[in-house]
């Protein structure tokens, strides 16, 4: 079946509230609305408000509300609205969620999800555009995920769901309306996938960047680069098998994401993956990202996210005349 | 501790009235004031309608529009001084192009342009804010510090129902009233935060109450009773320049038009709710009183209807193409000095040329 | 909108007291309940004094004592009923304590050991909490959860009068009112915020006065007055249980003690101060009380003090020594299941043997 | 003259004070109690509580009011009292204080210090030993500068008052009563301090962890290696030049630094270092850093933080054999 990603997400949480009544979804405007993107229409009249709510205006008091439910057995899903307005909960998740488990000798898990749309390319005026799935990667404790296809739009985030630990699940809001296959299959954490092969360099990426990366790959074709491109799938865990495999091969990478470049997500999967492949690296693996500024209007968003131009660039600086 | 004193003394003018405050039909009018009012109103609702026009025209990305509000937002601006500060929310332009912003300059930000579309020093008003109630520490903190400098400043900080449930807004009117600052909270209560209607927002009586439990007076007003809230502010703005404190300000109006122009409304609430509020749209309320005792006649009512034309025209021209940006603007304001790396990244962006140093 | 209604009917029990709740030389004892709470008190005022002895032999990092507060913390805890949950903050050890924990175990984390020292779910006390005021959300999400459930669970989320700042608290009323789950707020009003009197905190009449603004009722209690405190406590819980919704508790009690053992309280705050609290001590008032009226004979009171000595000196050879913690140990819990990054880490780890898987 | 890092850092904030009536402190206890650390100390006496002020306990309304302050011309500069109490005023640092400039183009700048005692090592309970650094160099906007030395944390305090931008000026909790020389130099931003020179391979650090290195290449003569050790400072800006010409000249580097590593600072370091000096490296640039676990008990922290045996086996594993 062919859906778009929104209603891959949908059909997810539909799923998971059918299947296990400790399943709750908490958030702003997720009720009647359904969500600003629809991600959760219908789902209050199906399963009534008590299991989809309409919450008070207020982020910490969401996740921290949501946290308290968890420590009951039941099972949240939030939704924050964008990607910014995450921030005012940031200590309930830092301090909290986070570290519940640990702070307890595992007594009390946070079985939790936290879906933010994240990222820009809508044409959102400021603050609807963060990536700000750094500040999630370094924080330890919390699973971070983000799909890239419909399939994995379904599969990962059941599995946050079902998680027994706390997710922060990154939707690309650019993705929301492409459509793909969704084949209903529940997705494990932990693995990267090969989106394609390719012998000369690996493009590593994930969510709204893939499709940019997939049509890097094709034009750099005519440029006579056989260009791999791998989906990370979860920043946390991170698949350094897969992706040390496919940068042992090819011996040159591009690490390629919409997040600012400085202390960005790039900066750890370069670091480990030089850690672990140093000897096959040909060239250092280079980054192309946001850039290291507070995300630009709407009419310029277009320079600054990755195109297949600056990808290209990247690529043919991997220092070709030393093969 | 003087828990019982401020009770039995305080209390009473703590608590809002239990009646919004209303003038339309219940007050003499102030004839210089009352036409000011309606003139603003006019132009008000055209900036809004005109603005409406433009999104669908593409020329807007998107606008709150705060049709139905209009008496809140020009009285809010009317009641400022000119050395007084106004930190206004996305909804609020309206109140910003009344206080005398161009109006392309307050649709910077909607139509996809950069962030602020003007100097917020030189109008004496913030950047419109996004994240909720996160402009009221700063017009405590700018109260505060105006206070500190003996300067003969007072602030009007808006914020919606929905934003009363952020810990921004408890924290900002903590402050203020601890240290007393120069400011004055305006909760328009306008029924919707988005899809989420005030009964699932708060339980309170009224938000007004919420003062109370700062120590500061809450007053109850009208939204759609122009000099209602314009009295009501007036009196809240002169008592903070005095020294007298903050003042938390709820004033009930609605929400007329879907949250924005991508937002539909027919999702969440049924249009009879629409129509009964119509039925208190604040503009005719005020034509008729100010008809009723000979404050405005046909010339009058038609210049100001003229005046509006005025302004949408204008907006109409000012928005009619795409602001030119340069691309490589991009770097410049993220630091007074660029760091080396920075540089680094605008010396190899090929995006465009020219733009701020 | 049901503004005037509800400011006309429910106002007035929304208000809390003008002079604080007491019931000590105002009511007939309860001859079963008030000699209960004696021996609460005896046993943790000496709790506290063998807790703070314990910092100056290095056998605590630090303590933050509640000598002066112990009423609270002993009706808090005995106003729940073996299903309720309490969320207590880093002044409560004594709470748990009183509601059944092992001392040590209440202890754990301010040795120096693991964060908590026990398990939630088996005493239904939630973690100390050290980020002034988070526990409350939670305390409301869990009083939500259980309703939903359909359990007869009622929630007290301990908060002090600094917590009271912070948006957390303003965002777990709100919820808690809109939701009307089954949770009380008791803040331990004891004057100070570490350095910070209640006069730089908070301008309101009282902090239970903020109730009014969620909606909920607010009680003001004399903090060194068990019985009030139980009463009042025991009151609104049994509202929350039969669906009544929260109500938010400010007692009203000094921290005779500095901070912690770590703080010097003589540089800010005068001795006067302390001395005029010293004389409203909630042991001796009820004491007094109880002797009055014939419900505590010497035996008895000997009885009491011999337990209390009982558990400090079990408290000493609880915490003689270091606990045993297994340096692998580090890498346990963070995850269900390790991710592949942290085993690699744990088994690179050289810091020592054993510990959980 | 040799004092303690907090009397440091106390007598900046009053040469401060003293020279610019712009200049407000905001805290919580930083009045008659003179901060937790006594950095504040009769501060308030001196210059009175309007310019030394003791805050309502939120974090987010200081660091709120303090932007709205610095709106109007004055100079703020706040001490949150613990890193993780930083955590409820995330989003007024992210989405206002590190943006405001960019967002006014110019016109709203945030002369705003944010000072921020950070790190482990003094035996604190949970929640008061967090090393958040990561998510501050994540955001860009603003400046984060740590200091290692008393005479850095008098220098670059100063600057970081003067500066026409916000800092987050990071405090190394257990550097405070380590006494050093004071020299009362104002500290220019963007400067790496070579601590020490060393033929063999570069230890690159800050904060806290500079002794410790300090330390391991002591002991590292023993073994026959020397070691070169940079203190970094600056975080942003960061400063290659200095870094790559040390490392440039080893060939060899690991970072050390107490907070956890994945997607930590020594993630962006090791990823530029090695991006600009991929031919210089003779081993991949390795990390020696906290675990990525919530900060664990006093009684277990020492071994968690980088210590010299763990930096030297990591030193050890810069591949000699490949000399
Ligand atoms: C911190 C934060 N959370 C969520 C949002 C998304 N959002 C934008 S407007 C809005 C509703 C606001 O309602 P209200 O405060 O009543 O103002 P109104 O739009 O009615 O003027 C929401 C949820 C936001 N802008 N900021
Ligand atoms: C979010 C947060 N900010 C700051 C602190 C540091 N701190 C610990 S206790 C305290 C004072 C708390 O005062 P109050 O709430 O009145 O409780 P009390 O200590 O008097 O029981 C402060 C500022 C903290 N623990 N959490
Ligand atoms: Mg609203
Ligand atoms: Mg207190």
């Amino acid at each position: 079946m062919t859906v778009p990603m929104a209603q891959a997400l949908n059909r997810a949480l539909r799923d998971a509230l059918a299947e296990d009544p400790d399943v709750h979804l908490l958030g702003e405007d997720i009720g009647a609305l359904g969500g600003v993107f629809r991600v959760t229409d219908g789902l209050a009249a199906e399963f009534g408000e008590n299991r989809c709510t309409d919450t008070p205006l207020a982020e910490a008091g969401i996740l921290g509300t949501a946290a308290g439910m968890a420590m009951y057995g039941l099972r949240p899903v939030v939704e924050m609205q964008f990607d910014a307005f995450a921030y005012p909960a940031f200590e309930q998740l830092v301090s909290h969620v986070a570290r519940m488990r640990n702070r307890t000798r595992g007594a009390v898990p946070m079985p939790l999800t936290v879906r933010v749309p994240y990222g820009g390319g809508i044409g959102g005026v400021e603050h609807h555009s963060d990536s700000s799935e750094t500040y999630y990667m370094a924080t330890p404790g919390l699973h971070v995920v983000t799909p890239a296809t419909v399939a994995d739009a379904y599969g990962l985030l059941r599995q946050a769901i079902a998680s027994d630990d706390p997710v922060v699940f990154l939707e690309p809001k650019r993705l929301y309306w492409t459509k793909g296959e969704l084949d209903g299959r529940v997705a494990p954490f932990g693995r990267a996938a090969v989106r394609r092969t390719g012998a000369d360099a690996t493009l590593l990426t994930y969510g709204p960047a893939l499709p940019v990366c997939l049509a890097a790959a094709d034009a750099a074709r005519e440029q006579g680069w056989d260009l791999g491109v791998v989906d990370l799938r979860t920043l946390v865990p991170f698949d350094d098998e897969t992706v040390c495999a496919e940068v042992s091969r090819t011996g040159r990478a591009v690490v390629v994401h919409e997040a600012a470049g400085f202390a960005g997500p790039g900066a750890e999967i370069a670091a480990r993956v030089t850690e672990r492949c140093f000897h096959h690296l040909r060239a250092p693996v280079l980054r192309v990202t946001g850039f290291d500024i507070p995300y630009p209007p709407p009419l310029l968003e277009h320079h600054h996210l990755p195109d297949a131009d600056r990808i290209l660039a990247a690529v043919a600086r991997l220092q070709w005349d030393l093969v | 501790m003087t828990v019982q004193d401020a009770t039995v003394t305080e209390l009473p003018t703590l608590l809002p009235e239990s009646e919004p405050f209303r003038m339309l039909g219940q007050s003499t009018p102030d004839s210089a004031l009352w036409p000011r009012l309606y003139t603003a109103l006019v132009r008000g609702r055209r900036y809004n309608t005109q603005a409406t026009a433009l999104t669908r025209q593409g020329r807007l990305a998107v606008y709150p529009s705060s049709t139905g509000q209009e008496a809140c937002q020009v009285a809010a601006a009317l009641a400022l001084g000119p050395r007084d500060w106004l930190f206004p929310s996305y909804r609020d332009t309206l109140a910003a192009v009344t206080r005398g912003l161009p109006p392309a300059a307050a649709l910077g930000l909607l139509r996809g342009d950069w962030h602020t579309g003007y100097d917020p020093h030189a109008h004496r008003i913030a950047p419109l804010c996004t994240p909720l109630a996160t402009q009221l520490p700063h017009a405590v903190g700018l109260a505060h510090a105006a206070r500190l400098r003996g300067d003969d400043v007072a602030v009007l900080g808006l914020v919606g129902d929905g934003g009363t449930s952020e810990g921004d807004f408890h924290e900002a009117l903590n402050f203020a009233a601890v240290w007393r600052a120069p400011v004055v909270f305006l909760v328009q209560n306008n029924g919707w935060a988005i899809s989420v209607p005030l009964a699932k927002q708060t339980a309170a009586p009224s938000i007004a109450h919420k003062a109370i439990g700062y120590g500061m007076p809450g007053r109850l007003v009208d939204g759609n009773d122009a000099p209602a809230v314009h009295h009501v502010l007036t009196e809240a703005l002169d008592r903070a320049r005095a020294g007298g404190g903050p003042t938390l300000v709820e004033a009930l109006t609605y929400r007329v038009d879907a949250h924005t122009n991508a937002d539909d409304a027919t999702r969440y609430r049924d249009d009879a709710e629409v129509a009964a509020w119509r039925a208190r749209d604040p503009l005719p309320r005020l034509e008729r009183e100010l008809r009723r005792h000979g404050l405005l006649t046909d010339d009058a009512a038609e210049a100001a209807r003229a005046d509006a034309e005025e302004l949408a025209a204008g907006l109409r021209a000012a928005l009619g193409s795409d602001p030119p940006l340069a691309p490589a603007d991009l770097f410049a304001h993220v630091y007074a000095t660029p760091t080396p790396q920075l540089r680094e990244q605008a010396a190899g962006f090929g995006g465009g040329a020219g733009g701020a140093p």
